[in-house]
């Protein structure tokens, strides 16, 4: 239970509450602006997760506006769960990937797994049957019992999720760098194939339509996890612990194929996964992109614990769990259709014409605010840019070529580096089989899955050298753009479109803005180049320990396109007396 | 010989899916009074008699390596066992 | 021939079983939920690898108590074949139709790769299109396949010939004697940690599961032949 | 309320793979004393007060679904528990 009462609309902002859930005294103002009078502990929760950087991309806009996001093939860009290409025959592929890079250096199993669990609701939300999932990794050099944990931890949490799931596990990337050491990096990514009529959207239509919550119960998980990944890692990190999410694998499943059901329903309007800021962000946004208002009674919510306030339920980031819209009347088909997976499907509300977010909870107006001003209105911050020092050194210097004595042991060395060793420990955990349509299974240089039913097949894979977007991050980012096309290339598909995770430091430190400006125009000038516009992608920023940052990291998933099965090609040399070429400059 | 033994919980406002399993599984088979099912580890650690500090010890291990603070709790008792 | 494939709540082979049946095998395969309560149309039962419901307490635990489940019990008493594999095998184990139990791998870790299994009876009617102690190539996937009975259930197993593949070159998870496969008494019910159904096509890496699916076929046939 | 606890442990004559390792871990990290660690489970089952027959029905839940007797015992503790 809790006793303590919470604070009077006053006292936020005479002792200044907002800035411990990381509202600054401008974005305060600009709140009591927005709502003509001041906000109340509730609505100043809503705004504070809504307007993170995690939510809503303040920083990172003015970078993403950057990439090049059409395409012919283009069907649906950024902006959605995940982003849509066509691939013919009334076929599209779906994928997007994402950072869970917080919640893992605090628990690494369950930050892990639920990290992995949220990328694969962002694809079957939109309709789509995911197909396989990749991933991008980043830890210290192993030398650390933590880091070792770390690591054996992250492994184990993404295959305990997927494994289960049963969605294989198919590529990825690692690399190991003291600068990953208290902060280290998980990128979950996930593909999958849709029809074109049965692409769904995450918008809230028709006034009086019923807003229906799908799913696990709503417990205390995860509040402010959103304010929590977009804040540096200190010491007191540790303190924030009850931050981290539980994840249910079985759960989603279930929640999988009965929302792939529903989706063929007429009566389904709009269907969205409550992933970071639960709740909040799913109600707001869905309403705000279609144009309307939401009213929900949180006494309806499905809640896990006691005396939950409006508050906690809002900013729960309880797993596997969605929010729904529905045609009026047809409610009881939908809780049919639910039930036959052992789900509760429970209508909390209704889609209004006011544009507003109401919440009501006992029987009381607990917050109400424009859902436009949650989803959509958060500042756009153009932060300060310098060229650190270290470029300009590192450029003056001349170029070095090393004197190798003895080319057998240099060879053995390389190979004792985690980062260049074989990865097969981490990949043998992983059920890359299952679904039985893996043609290239890890190891090669792309992942190839067919698609069944058809002789085409689709190359996937995770690529980005952080070293040399250190050094050089215009160059570095055309060159992660460069590598991943060449990786689907050689593994036989045409190139489609990358999702992108930009995973950097404080972007607050111009140094740090300026290594996002200039990955991004690299990486941009690549898409551009190789037409493989930039569909979906998530932004981590923050990732700093105790003041020192990451190396600037912008991980790219890249899909492809194999028309026949039979192009497929892998690594490997296949026989004594085959030629060896060596093709470019 | 000296038995320790640890009971590892997972604390009260976590997720418990096995538990939760559990529970549903037990009603289906007819089980309606159960009201809650909650799931957690329970180990059995052996010292040698002379052990010091074990009291020290166990706590040390339990916080390190037994249990997972972020989501977990843990309690252990210390017997003393006579080997017949 | 016609198959049932049945999926349990968190069943994920599903899928690959059925479309090994329809589309390599060329037989009859349908999907049969866990609550149905009749198998009576269907001459052999599959019951698939995955994570019924989360595997949460033991393996095959919670899924074994399903309704249908007194249904594959009934099909094995009238001798109708029924294969388990991974999840399946652990279901028939938790249900007493298979003796012994499974215990975590020995790495503690879930092992997914191509494993080498010696086939040790072919005279059983899922082996029957093996030679006897051929070598063929099979991948596993599970995080819980380390077999385990006792002393006596092991000479019983031996003294009937009851083994029917055994890891060969490496035991990947520790499981006793290297058992990756037993039939029951009868001969009618084979659980496997294996996957079969994984290598039914040399796209996959290996064909050598689809044999065991012909043996099924062969039997079927043959009894068929003999009953009309 | 009723609280019942369960204890799972498998059979003495049964490898361990799990406590094995745990073991080995805690010997590594310098914890030599421990002989030996046995990895088991630890449930707790609330029942509403006026359950009847609790220990026959406990005893049916174990032998059916909380415990499997091939390989693991239990044992089971029932307690009364005062609501403050
Ligand atoms: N680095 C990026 N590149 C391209 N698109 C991005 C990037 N980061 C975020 N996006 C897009 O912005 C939208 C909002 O992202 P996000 O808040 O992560 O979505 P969700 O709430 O579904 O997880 C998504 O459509 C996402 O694809």
């Amino acid at each position: 239970m809790q006793l303590t009462l919470e604070p009077s609309p006053e006292q936020i902002k005479l002792e200044k509450i907002y800035q411990q859930m990381g509202v600054t005294d401008e974005e305060f103002t600009r709140i009591e602006e927005i709502l003509g009078r001041l906000p109340n502990y509730t609505e100043i929760g809503l705004f504070s997760v809504m307007w993170s950087e995690h939510c809503s991309y303040k920083n990172s806009k003015p970078i993403l506006k950057k990439f090049p996001v059409t395409g012919e093939r283009v069907l649906q860009g950024p902006g959605e769960g995940a982003g849509i290409v066509d691939i013919g025959d009334n076929q599209a592929v779906v994928f997007k990937i994402e950072s869970h890079n917080h919640p893992s250096a605090i628990e690494p199993y369950q930050g892990a797994a639920t990290g992995v669990g949220g990328i694969i609701r962002d694809v079957f939300s939109m309709g789509a049957r995911p197909i396989a999932l990749l991933n991008s990794l980043r830890f210290g050099e192993l030398q650390s019992a933590r880091g070792k944990y770390l690591f054996e931890e992250v492994i184990a949490g993404i295959a305990g999720y997927g494994n289960c799931i049963g969605i294989p596990t198919v590529g990825g990337e690692i690399q190991f760098d003291p600068c990953y050491e208290g902060n280290p990096l998980v990128n979950a990514m996930c593909v999958g194939i849709i029809h074109h009529d049965d692409i769904k959207k995450g918008q809230a239509h028709g006034v009086g339509n019923t807003v229906m919550y799908v799913g696990a119960k709503t417990g205390r998980d995860g509040i402010h996890g959103a304010t929590f990944a977009s804040e540096e890692l200190t010491e007191q990190s540790e303190e924030k612990r009850p931050a981290v999410q539980v994840g249910d694998p079985f759960m989603e499943k279930l929640l999988l194929e009965a929302c792939l059901e529903v989706i063929k329903s007429d009566a389904l309007v709009g269907i969205q996964d409550m992933g970071a800021a639960g709740l909040v962000s799913s109600s707001a946004e869905m309403a705000s992109k279609a144009g309307s208002g939401i009213e929900m009674d949180l006494d309806l919510i499905p809640q896990r614990e006691t005396g939950m306030t409006a508050y906690e339920m809002m900013l729960s980031e309880s797993q596997e769990r969605m929010l729904l819209v529905v045609k009026k009347g047809r409610e009881q088909e939908i809780i049919n259709l639910f039930d036959r997976y052992g789900l509760d499907a429970v209508a909390i509300g209704v889609v209004t014409d006011d544009k507003m977010l109401r919440l009501i909870h006992k029987g009381e107006i607990v917050a109400n605010v424009p859902a436009d001003a949650l989803a959509e209105d958060a500042p756009v911050y153009y932060k300060p840019s310098r060229e650190p020092a270290y470029y300009r050194e590192f450029q003056a210097m001349e170029n070095d070529i090393p004197q190798v004595e003895d080319l057998g042991e240099t060879l053995l060395k390389l190979l004792n580096q985690p980062t260049i060793g074989s990865k097969e420990w981490v990949y043998d955990q992983y059920d890359y089989m299952v679904r039985t349509s893996t043609v290239v299974a890890p190891g090669s240089d792309a992942a190839v899955v067919r698609i069944r039913g058809t002789e085409k097949a689709l190359a996937m894979t995770t690529d980005c050298n952080a070293r040399y977007i250190y050094l050089d991050p215009e160059t570095g980012g055309k060159i992660a753009v460069a590598e991943a096309a060449r990786n689907i290339i050689c593994s036989g598909g045409e190139p489609l479109a990358i999702t992108d995770c930009l995973n950097f430091g404080n972007p607050e430190k111009p140094e740090i803005f300026w290594q996002l400006e200039k990955a991004a125009d690299g990486m941009s000038e690549a898409c551009r180049q190789l037409q493989t516009p930039v569909i979906s992608g998530n932004v981590s920023l923050y990732n700093e320990t105790n003041g020192t940052a990451i190396y600037p990291t912008p991980v790219i998933g890249m899909v492809g396109l194999v028309e026949h099965i039979s192009h497929t090609t892998t690594q490997a040399f296949k026989a004594a007396g085959d030629l060896i070429y060596l093709l470019g400059e | 010989m000296l038995k320790v033994k640890v009971y590892v919980t997972l604390r009260e406002s976590v997720l418990d899916p096995q538990g939760t399993a559990v529970k549903k599984s037990l009603q289906m088979m007819g089980h309606h009074s159960v009201e809650d099912v909650r799931i957690g580890k329970y180990m059995e650690l052996t010292f040698a008699d002379d052990a010091a500090n074990l009291d020290t010890l166990v706590k040390e291990m339990c916080d390190k390596l037994l249990a997972n603070p972020v989501i977990e709790d843990y309690r252990y008792e210390i017997e003393e066992v006579v080997v017949q | 021939m016609k198959f049932a494939v049945i999926v349990f709540p968190g069943s994920n082979c599903d899928i690959d079983m059925y479309h090994a049946v329809k589309d390599e095998l060329g037989e009859e395969a349908e999907y049969v939920m866990s609550d149905a309560t009749s198998l009576e149309e269907y001459d052999a039962v599959l019951l698939p690898g995955g994570f019924s419901f989360g595997d949460y307490l033991r393996t095959g635990a919670i899924a074994r108590f399903s309704p249908i489940m007194n249904e594959v019990v009934k099909a094995a008493e009238i001798g109708k074949p029924i294969l388990g594999v991974c999840n399946g095998f652990q279901v028939l184990l938790e249900a007493g139709l298979l003796p012994g139990a499974m215990r975590r791998n020995e790495s503690l870790k879930f092992i997914c790769r191509p494993v080498e299994l010696q086939v040790k009876n072919n005279e059983t009617m899922f082996s029957s299109a093996y030679k006897k102690d051929e070598v063929i190539h099979i991948p596993i996937a599970h995080g819980e396949g380390n077999y385990y009975c006792d002393e006596q259930t092991l000479a019983t197993l031996k003294a009937n010939n009851q083994i029917v593949f055994t890891y060969y070159s490496t035991n990947p998870n520790g499981s006793i004697e290297n058992i990756a496969g037993i039939v029951n008494a009868r001969g009618n019910i084979l659980g496997m940690m294996p996957h079969p159904e994984r290598a039914v096509d040399p796209l996959l890496g290996s064909a050598d599961g689809l044999k065991l699916f012909k043996s099924m076929v062969k039997q079927w046939r043959e009894s068929y032949a003999v009953n009309t």
